[in-house]
């Protein structure tokens, strides 16, 4: 996977794209937009949850989707999640591509028997004669000021289970073009919605078919634009990684830094589940420091993973262990409190002067 | 609708209610009331960042919460009970302080309250009711002193698996739990028709050989007997009782829904039916238990009520931030402990 | 026991079964009877590490499963469902290699089986049958054409909140599904008794709106009558029904379990009842439809197959371990591709 | 915490606890008779679970409580992982010390929901007005040749939770010990019991006083010797980090390792949450090599956590990077694959060779 293709083909903007058309869209927007193409598009598809259908969703996702693809397409369920992803099983083993949605976060925990024992299984328990085509998408993180169970962070649950692929955007574009590719993958893949970002606009390169997806379908290496990690800032300091909401905040952190001289890249590591250890190793290889910056509680989250996978690439030339700035070994804590929890710019930058100012004894 | 006792042991000994009670029943229900339409205006004044309005739900739960016996009994809510808890002599402020998004379960003590703290998952503690109860059982207790345990669901949390394992686990272990569902007609935008196959949650109980009551959920003198009645057969070690209060949501699901997405104004009215609230003003009116003085003071007292609980929740400032790490255990962990300390290291030297 | 046909639209146009379907049904039994004997035999002599018989369960199994129509509907198992497997006429060595611990689903082709993989989630499957019908629906086939699924599951399972999420679901959308209840008297200890409150799985349909059967699951032909009604209400769009065999596991739980820590041999001769396959034997003969030389050869033939597939078992190798890796994914990752690699490199250079 | 401490307390044996009876015992024997003590010490112990009762468990954990104890003590429940737990909630809340199982670790995923849900975070809703001394027994990891969902490792998932304390014992004295420190905890406690490990047997110090439990009632520190790790073998150059059936198989790798003149010291780290850094700092600090050893896949496992945790710590000293021996990233497989899936002497062989041989490039 080589560095430039990386950098050509998620940098959104008509530079790279020239000949498709770029649209500024918020994340709902695109994400809205992508699903109405995977509808068009794929006739098995069918997209399926707790207020889906004639609401449109709590978040307005799937809005207009019933009306213009119809009912048996776009369909509200009754209220349980463990059915919403088992029958989603069912429907694969029809032949169906489903596209379920759990509300919230929080509220995958009902489902989690169905999607760790059977959707994550089912491939291997047939012999490969059942595939699992299953996108689930989980509006996810936190930052809204919502109810308990409302600001979940479950990427180092999903991660961990084998039969999974696990995904996140963190710019409209990403979320357009991810789902596109998610949705049309033979195995099941988390798509974990930073709804936090669900109304922040910014330029899709619209097309129908999705940038990789041609070399992909062609048995080719896509240069990771669909299946890698995003250097979403170039530094030489210090690697900042992130995914979700956290890049954007990585990213205005970044801003900040840089007036003091020092230079950060920040890398968008989109894929959690496989997740992309080259660009772990080509950015953390350059900077010789990381920070790993995410919502979810430090002990055991993916943090751990990211910090473990740049330390065996790059223990020979790491500056100092990598830090971690993750929220807090605690419940998610009300409105109130959100903002001591989530890692704010004032503990990245403290993580970052840990990491600058570590020197070996 | 009709009510459909069905109960093994209908509490006939119980006398009616008094006129000073059904005085009571109407001013908690104007205090709901108007509580309910304050904390809507206070959403859109800023005071509070949303709020679950109940709305057309004042007769089943002031005539439920009503029947419950603070020195014994355990009420289980969801997250729109405000009109149990006001009923029950919550601290009002304690209570709404969820919805200023101060603390997840509320401020109040649900130990001293015997209402537990407001919950988020849908049929999350419907469980725990059945446990509760259970341990009544386990107490050794005679029949009479043991406490029931009350337990609060919506049509739409009646889908979830754990509605069935708790009904099911109730009965094999003849559990003293009341299953109080308020069929509201709605699950945010999933009306009940696409909700509850077979149109009743009531309906389900016989599956299991628990008695059932459907009662109208807007008269709150019916489902206040109706729930005494469950309690009397809980408390005599019959085992669990399932009532199905049928309501209506008369407003959104929540400060951030918008209704008219999937129902008209139209067909709100229609469902709806008549306003619990006028409806048992005009009954104690022409029954001669009130008088209008009575009501213009209900109405004051509502209104006070009102302003003090709503001065309590401006005043209510955020919660020190270190309870985010003292609060999750009884026996903090050094990691939590580590944790605490770098975070206030670091929140003082910015 | 009588069966209790509640069905909207039974399928009395349905001609009796003929002799020859009889007998074939016969031939079915005793197949499964000495292939689950010598199952057992199987695990005592060393060649399986274990396994869960299905004695005195074969007219639930073999009655229910000849209702298949194997060019359209699809069956959904738990892990006790030999005599199912065997009269859709699965790869039995296939089946049993489950057993032989070579793979968890079993090695049978379960898309060409229309036999989804064996289940050891109890329940686990109940959801996907309910998933694969609305596939029906969807599919736009005629109602005559499209498909039924039908799911297995103990009385045990009937406890699992999804066992109730799916009846719900199931209604609601009308999805043709046949749920199969083996009430077979026990979950490993514990009896139906301190499991099953209300009694019934089958009573609780009517809570959903569904119309249910109530069935001696010890006589073959009315267990097919009741799941070939079934089939025909839900193929002409009527939605799901519930079909509760009554019949009793004769057998230990499993080949790891000890009955003798939880029942008598004198609770298991009062409540087991009449043995499904001498009873029907009793009526073929009695009837006229067959002969003793007829039950010879269907004897004969019966140890024939054991004898196949005995031989198939015993020579089931090992799956290569690199299966472990590429079954995972249809499109495999690096991550996994490279601790293939460092396997492989490990494992050959030992 | 000192060494001498850790040192003392958990070496069973008559020489460290020279007036209390020293047993031999089954890891399934010496946790029925903490079971059966703590029944008789704590008469708001209520245990509950699938076959519990009459059958005294599928593994026979129970065995005979229920005939001593009486049916209110100890009880079966119908088949529902999510009512046990949920059901667990209730009791705590009225008073009750709940000691549930699940069945096997595979069939805690139904119960997930009230678990993370509810029992770790009804302590904090409440602001400490309901606390959850609910202790979850649940037999765990693989080895045993089971059907599908009978070998999971879910400890990952569990350390994750913000609310839970997870602990896992290796020998028949631990589990003794652990279990009887962990059900008379006012916190929720996930007990993971390696039911590979049942049947062997080996000495159990027995004591009405868990050792280190008076320390702990005066309010003094127990010198971890019930709350941390476990030096289960001493050594220099290379420290393996293991916990349940893992510690047993990383002992014999050290006697192999020996042959070739390779001193490994074994830390078993008993406490999965909170883990014992101090006593990982102090192993490393000496070795300056570590291997992590688990039984559940490696991505988003709790060996990253445990490897970040000791490259935190030890960045300065450590000559390699920290090594993972796991399982893979694919479902627990059956029988016949087990030995290829599971950690076995070989490959944690190759995994000491790997640090052993690494050279700073
Ligand atoms: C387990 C779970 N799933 C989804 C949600 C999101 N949600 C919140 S309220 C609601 C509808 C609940 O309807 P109902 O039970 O009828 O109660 P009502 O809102 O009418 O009082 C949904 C889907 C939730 N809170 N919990
Ligand atoms: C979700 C789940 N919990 C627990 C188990 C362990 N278990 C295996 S079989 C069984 C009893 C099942 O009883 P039933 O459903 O009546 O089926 P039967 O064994 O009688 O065929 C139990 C508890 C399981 N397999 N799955
Ligand atoms: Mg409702
Ligand atoms: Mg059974």
């Amino acid at each position: 996977m080589s560095e430039a293709a990386t950098a050509l083909s998620f940098a959104p903007g008509p530079v790279t794209m020239e000949t498709e058309p770029v649209l500024h869209l918020s994340m709902q927007q695109a994400l809205n937009r992508a699903l109405d193409e995977i509808l068009a598009d794929h006739p098995k598809t069918v997209i399926f949850g707790e207020d889906c259908g004639r609401l449109g969703g709590v978040f307005r996702i799937t809005d207009g989707l019933q009306a213009k693809h119809g009912e048996e397409r776009v369909f509200d369920t009754p209220l349980a999640e463990s059915a919403i992803l088992g029958m989603s099983v069912g429907l694969a083993m029809a032949g169906f591509h489903p596209i379920p949605e759990v509300q919230f976060d929080g509220f995958a925990y009902p489902a989690i028997n169905q999607i760790v024992c059977q959707i994550a299984r089912m491939n291997y328990r047939s012999r490969g004669t059942l595939p699992m085509p299953i996108t689930l998408r989980v509006p996810s993180f936190g930052g809204i000021r919502a109810p308990e169970h409302h600001g979940e962070s479950l990427e180092a649950l999903f991660a961990h289970v084998p039969g999974l692929k696990v995904v996140s955007p963190s710019t409209p574009h990403d979320a357009y073009h991810l789902l596109k590719y998610a949705a049309t993958r033979p195995d099941p893949v988390i798509f974990m919605e930073p709804k936090s970002r669900y109304w922040q606009k910014g330029p899709v390169v619209v097309s129908t078919a999705t940038p990789g997806q041609a070399m992909l379908d062609a048995g080719m290496d896509d240069g990771g634009s669909l299946t890698g990690a995003r250097v979403a800032r170039e530094g030489r300091h210090l690697t900042l990684v992130a995914w979700g909401a956290m890049v954007a905040r990585c990213l205005q952190v970044a801003e900040l830094a840089a007036e003091d001289g020092i230079d950060v890249e920040v890398v968008d590591l989109r894929w959690l589940k496989p997740i992309d250890a080259e660009a772990l190793a080509r950015s953390v290889g350059k900077t010789r420091r990381a920070v790993v910056v995410h919502e979810a509680p430090l002990t055991s989250g993916l943090g751990a993973e990211v910090a473990q996978l740049i330390t065996q690439h790059c223990f020979q030339t790491l500056k100092a262990p990598v830090e971690r700035v993750t929220g807090f070994d605690v419940p998610y804590p009300s409105g109130d409190l959100e903002d001591e929890y989530i890692p704010n710019i004032d503990r990245i930058l403290f993580g970052i002067q840990r990491v600058l100012e570590y020197r070996r004894g | 609708m009709t009510t459909k006792p069905v109960l093994a042991a209908v509490d006939e000994d119980a006398a009616p209610l008094t006129h000073e009670q059904l005085r009571e029943l109407y001013s908690l229900m104007a205090s709901v009331r108007r509580l309910d339409s304050a904390a809507v205006a206070w959403q859109r004044q800023g005071i509070i960042p949303g709020y679950a309005p109940q709305l057309g739900q004042e007769a089943a739960q002031v005539g439920s919460g009503y029947a419950v016996d603070r020195t014994r009994d355990f009420v289980f809510p969801t997250y729109r009970e405000m009109g149990v808890a006001r009923a029950m002599g919550l601290d009002m402020v304690g209570y709404m302080s969820t919805h200023k998004a101060t603390w997840h379960g509320g401020m109040y003590n649900p130990l001293e309250s015997r209402f537990a703290p407001i919950q988020a998952v849908v049929a999350g503690s419907v469980l725990h009711a059945v446990g509760w109860a259970h341990g009544q059982t386990l107490s050794g207790k005679p029949d009479g002193e043991r406490g029931v345990a009350m337990t609060y669901f919506g049509d739409g949390a009646s889908s979830q698996g754990d509605v069935h394992e708790a009904m099911n686990f109730a009965a094999v272990m003849k559990a003293p739990v009341v299953f109080f569902i308020q069929n509201n007609g709605w699950a945010i935008s999933v009306p009940t028709e696409r909700q509850v196959a077979g149109g009743s949650v009531a309906a389900r109980a016989a599956g299991y050989g628990i008695p059932s009551l459907q009662v109208d959920g807007n008269d709150v003198v019916a489902v206040h007997e109706a729930t005494r009645s469950a309690f009397a057969h809980c408390r005599a070690g019959n085992g669990p009782v399932v009532i199905e209060a049928m309501t209506y949501r008369r407003g959104p699901h929540s400060t951030a829904d918008d209704p008219g997405r999937y129902r008209t104004l139209e067909e709100e009215r229609l469902s709806a039916g008549e306003d619990p609230l006028e409806r048992f003003k005009q009954r104690l009116l022409s029954e001669g238990v009130a008088d209008t003085a009575f009501f213009a003071r209900a109405q004051q007292q509502a209104q006070d009520e009102e302003e003090a609980v709503r001065t309590g929740i401006e005043a209510l400032g955020p919660r020190p931030g270190a309870e985010m790490f003292s609060l999750v255990f009884q026996e903090p962990t050094p990691t939590l402990q580590s944790q605490a300390t770098a975070w206030r290291k670091e929140s003082e030297h910015v």
